[in-house]
């Protein structure tokens, strides 16, 4: 049969069709996916339980190695991104950042994918993978500069392998795919990996990016967090069947994960990695979670979505299911949860203080960075510049 | 109704609701302009009041917006799209460069093109990258598309109004860090014509011009220079595709003198085709050369340097006394 | 299963990679597809033999009205647009046209999607579809003013309701999209279908258009001729499984037909057509055929494929295999193709001596139509050229 | 080896095929720049000779040329991408501005952006549309690109080595209709910096300033007006971004006069900030208001017309004339 459709969902009513959208009279061409909700791959229940079946079986072995100290380990980086990000959301409300975008709900998929990579691999982040950030190791104060508006970013993106935060949606997917493509020209058995939104998958680059990393066999990761929300916009306004089965079409496979179980992400990502690393090309990853607070400090989710999706989704909260593992399977006792939960206050106030403390920068630096060899208006522009500050200082 | 108080934000508001409640093919099209509102409420409420088959909150791809705006401006509706910030139009670059603006001419004019693309734009409210942007000159340079931005409540309900029956596509530049300023918006006066400029302020030593955000500031530099004994005339462009070249001569011919201001880089900014156009106009009327006050060749800055970066109050008063000095 | 995986081809290496691209040692979780070629929906041989299988079932109920009449008319159009179109080649070298983009090959493909279409349906093609503009009704020598240039398309479209040829790659499934996107909104059933090529797949706009079809059910049909080339770069430079399964990632069918059956491209287009009429929303159909010129009269296939690859479609030829059809089945005769041959000698004529006596346009056509509502500057610039044209006569 | 003759055509290959040579990182990418060769046949042999490894086909997408190209140089190499044709760049313009030109800033330095993109631009070729358009101001405008243009075949082979060389993005445009002109190329020579002018003709009346293709039409209208008495000096720009003021400044504070000529259309084409610049430099040296010649406020014309929109000879002589008669 020649003929590729999905019927896992009904078709969509344009919004301004006047048609009847009933179904067709005659036997459509359709056949293949199934018309059943799609499957997460899940190794930890919402409670707390290790899933073991058919379904997540390929993955299994890629967290075999996972010891009670490596799971204390997954739990802590989410606990202290999580603390990291409420603090940075109060230092926002109490005006010492313009800005934050809270990855509150996402941990899993972050340190999960995140705790995936190894030292060599690169990382192309949006603008809300604090929790990838700290897995590379980039000082999370370094990620509020853009956020208080001291810099557009700015740490180096070579010494943690962690790329600058980019925020025109969707365009770091294909500086992921070319770093890949280069990685492949070295020989090197590094993997890329890039992150983005439901929302991006709409974009023509991240399409493009799809095209490139399959026609030249680039060895790069596309890992979407689906959090259901583009700003105010649910999937539904992005998409008509699940997106993991949109890298089919492209030539690679595509899976979806249950974005709030750490271990699963870690063990799909660990896959794709390997993947890549055989040579074998991209795969895109669909974490499916959920953005538990609002787009960014600037939102306002009352106005679009109902308070019981989010409770709904508190119920799968990625820290509580690993929590619950941890003190159900003895991984880690009493004294572990308090220790860490001083080790979070102190990250808290060091990331408290740090931003207090951050400079602004000098103004100059209107003019710096500009261009690597130089350019003469920029010169000309900046000895202006400086003269007209001067002329203030000659006057008092 | 007599003329009411309203922010620049609610006169746009207003307006959009008008041109719905006018004419059935009006649509308005844009991420999150649904439920939300957009998210500088510029659309509020009006999915609610017009349902989702005419405010239509659209993928997140800029490019698509606009291409299927103009699939459906071909098949007879107005679609007004909105791009949630100035930086995130590049996406759709190509559409608006390559088919919306060269459609009706490549039709030999039998087809319109009755798109307005709403772009909120401009600095100093404090937002990260992308966010602050002028990018006005990379598109009245494009033959086939109209630029225009209001200054104040009045412009901003009007011109509103005109860009969307107009049959050609015209780029509206919103100038954000003003969306809270309140003015008069007489909803039954007779405007004045979209591409006309308008003298803000009347004087006679110099001539400052200057469209959306930077109006205000001009406003201001007038009002600081009068205490000083200069008598700065503001004239307000409104227009910057095509520019009310005429009205700016009379001015400049009164004046003799002329500083462009915009938040936009200087270089081939706006003001440099205003600089050259009425050097050329005004040869032998101009005692000093038209001086430009605007943005940097360097990236929009970081939120704690976009004081310094944009163009204030010293600087054009600084302009201003250069050009007196000539 | 949670994978979607195209095992179809090969991963392909990256032109760079060093390293081993040999198959994966671990079970991958590939599934559903078949490795096998992508089989065509035929239904008649390159011998001219009408088939009827299983896999074609679902399309021979959209030609059995088909009369010996209709089949006659289908080999007429496309005889007809080959006249023309080798007509134009030969203005071309002879210096008329500027430039002429062949559809050699390709007329079963054109001349079918055509046909399937009702007039109240809207065509978007590219720079190619002479055989569509043909069937809706475009006077041929209408396309020939912007090869010869006087213009840059110039009919109205909406007499034929057949948009201008676009030639920026890909933009025009997003004006489809859009324009199908209006035809819901007003309630009509008509329906849209947007022509590209497998090197337009790649553009991100052909993925928005994928995109926004689908969440909006706009009635639009995609309609790939996938001739083989982009210019100078094969399709496993565009993609690395059959275009077809594409559509499935985005939540509706695709089909791969065999473009250079003519009656198979009438039944799917018609099937695809019935669909966005119905409210089932978008389809992608790809029509698997062949450019048999170069890309353009400027282009020099030599430089990069063999001979024999074009032998090998040669004995796919289109029309070819209608005439063998009807020729063996009865119906038509010889009196039938003679008065064609002399048809198609008018035709090219005519042709000929309209592009001949095609006036140049009035030199301040280039003030024209560049506004509706006109535009100061143009106004200036209009009088001072004028002004400047006078200047001369004035000078004799 | 001594200097040789050849097409500006040939140049950029040699060059092209030299930077492979010198340097494994970088990278030639592109529709149709492999076996082909590039529809102008500008890459011609080099995949060929250097592999497909570094001599690249792409799928048909702009943005992802560039975009991967981004990538690309993240990675240490340094590629250079073709543009089929200037209008076809628009799609690549999102990556072009939001991140080529700003990932250097952006990372506070941190990261380097060695990427040459090859743009074939202008007219006079008689082709459809699309093919002929000359956007290069909607590049000098964005901070952070560099923009050049040679109008000489040994221009053309020392300008892409050192837009090879250059750790910043360079746009660099082709005057396509030159292509197969023939120059002197001295492969050994010391060639001028990348961003400087240059005296093509030396003059005393009128200084004529321009880039790429229309440096010939000036250097014809030189020897024009030589005959009629008038010594006209020609300095080729090369470089749009920056500009050479100080060497323009230098002609025209001894000429006096000076007429800008581009393709591109004049409404806030490159002249319009050289008219603006050099005017503020050099007030009370100019005889004569700063003249432009250029393309129209219009969509790129049908071939029959473009002999007619593009500044010719004529055209020249004319602004010239104009300009003297000041
Ligand atoms: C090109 C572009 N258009 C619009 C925006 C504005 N914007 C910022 S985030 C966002 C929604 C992104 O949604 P998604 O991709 O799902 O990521 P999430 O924020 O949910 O993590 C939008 C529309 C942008 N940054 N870039
Ligand atoms: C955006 C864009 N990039 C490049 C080109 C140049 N170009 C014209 S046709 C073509 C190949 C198109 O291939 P395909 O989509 O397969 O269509 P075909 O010509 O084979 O019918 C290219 C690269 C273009 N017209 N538009
Ligand atoms: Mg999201
Ligand atoms: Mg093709």
């Amino acid at each position: 049969m020649t003929v590729e459709s999905t019927a896992a969902r009904k078709p969509r009513r344009s919004s301004g069709t006047k048609r009847a959208a009933g179904a067709s009279t005659r036997k459509t061409a359709a056949a293949a996916q199934s018309a059943a909700e799609p499957q997460l791959v899940q190794l930890l229940t919402p409670e707390g339980d290790r899933v073991e079946t058919a379904d997540n079986a390929e993955f299994l072995p890629y967290v075999e190695d996972i010891t009670a100290e490596d799971l204390r380990g997954l739990y802590r980086d989410m606990v202290l991104t999580r603390r990291f990000d409420s603090e940075a959301t109060s230092l926002q409300r109490q005006g010492e950042l313009g800005l934050w975008a809270s990855l509150l709900g996402q941990e899993a998929a972050q340190i999960g994918s995140g705790r995936a990579l190894r030292d060599d691999d690169y990382v192309f982040p949006t603008y809300r993978e604090h929790g990838v950030a700290w897995c590379r190791g980039v000082d999370p104060t370094n990620l509020l500069g853009m956020f208080r508006g001291v810099n557009h970013g700015g740490w180096d993106p070579n010494s943690n392998n962690f790329h600058l935060y980019t925020i025109v949606i969707g365009s770091q997917t294909l500086h992921a795919t070319g770093y890949a493509m280069g990685v492949a020209k070295d020989g090197a058995d590094s993997a890329v990996i890039a992150y983005f939104g439901d929302g991006a998958s709409s974009q023509g680059d991240v399409n493009e990016a799809f095209t490139f990393s399959a026609v030249y066999n680039a060895p790069v990761v596309f890992f979407c967090q689906n959090n259901q929300w583009a700003i105010s916009e649910p999937t539904e306004r992005q998409m008509r069947v699940p997106l993991y089965q949109r890298a089919a079409g492209f030539g690679f496979p595509g899976v979806r994960v249950d974005g709030n179980d750490v271990l699963a992400c870690l063990a799909v990502t660990r896959w794709a990695l390997e993947r890549a690393r055989r040579g074998e090309g991209p795969t895109l990853v669909e974490a499916f979670t959920y953005r538990m607070g609002a787009h960014t400090t600037s939102d306002d989710p009352t106005r679009y979505r109902r308070d019981e999706e989010r409770a709904a989704w508190e119920a799968k909260d990625p820290i509580e299911r690993l929590k619950a593992h941890l003190l159900a399977s003895g991984d880690a006792d009493e004294a572990f949860f308090a220790e860490l939960e001083q080790e979070s206050e102190k990250l808290g106030k060091r990331v408290r203080e740090a931003v207090r403390s951050m400079p602004d920068p000098d103004t100059m630096a209107i003019f710096e960075n500009v261009y690597a060899d130089g350019h003469a208006l920029v010169d000309e522009e900046r000895a202006e510049f400086a003269a007209y500050l001067a002329s203030f200082e000659e006057g008092h | 109704m007599a003329a009411e108080k309203m922010s620049i934000a609610k006169a746009l508001n207003e307006s959009l609701r008008k041109a719905l409640e006018t004419d059935p093919k009006v649509l308005i099209m844009g991420e999150d302009v649904g439920k939300l509102g957009g998210v500088f409420r510029i659309t509020d409420g009006l999915q609610k009041d017009f349902g989702e088959d005419r405010v239509i909150d659209t993928p997140l791809a800029e490019s698509g917006i606009v291409g299927t705006a103009i699939g459906l401006a071909l098949r007879g509706y107005r679609p007004v799209v909105e791009i949630q910030f100035d930086g995130f139009v590049f996406p759709a670059y190509d559409q608006i460069v390559t088919q919306l603006a060269k459609m009706h001419a490549r039709a030999l004019g039998k087809v319109k093109m009755p798109v307005v693309v709403r772009i909120p734009y401009g600095g100093a409210i404090g937002a990260v990258e992308h966010h602050s942007e002028s990018p006005e000159a990379l598109f009245a340079h494009v033959a086939g598309l109209k630029v225009v931005s209001p200054s104040t409540a009045s412009d901003a309900y009007w011109m509103l109004q005109q860009a969307i029956q107009s049959d050609d596509p015209v780029i509206f530049f919103e100038p954000k860090r003003r969306y809270w300023d309140k003015g008069e918006v007489d909803v039954e006066a007779i405007p004045d014509a979209l591409h006309t400029s308008r003298v803000a302020k009347a004087g006679t030593d110099i001539t400052l011009a200057a469209y959306g955000p930077m109006v205000k500031v001009c406003l201001e530099a007038a009002a600081a220079a009068a205490e000083e004994g200069k008598s700065v005339e503001v004239v307000d462009l409104r227009s910057m595709s095509p520019v009310d070249f005429d009205g700016l001569q009379r001015s400049v011919e009164k004046t003799r003198r002329l500083v462009v201001v915009h938040e936009a880089p200087v270089f081939l900014g706006v003001g440099s085709e205003i600089a050259a156009r009425i050097t050329e106009r005004c040869f032998y009327h101009l005692e000093a050369p038209v001086l430009r006050v605007g943005g940097y060749h360097a990236p929009y800055p970081p939120a704690r340097l976009e004081e310094e970066y944009l163009p204030g109050l010293d600087r054009v008063l600084d302009a201003v006394d250069r050009s007196l000095a000539y």
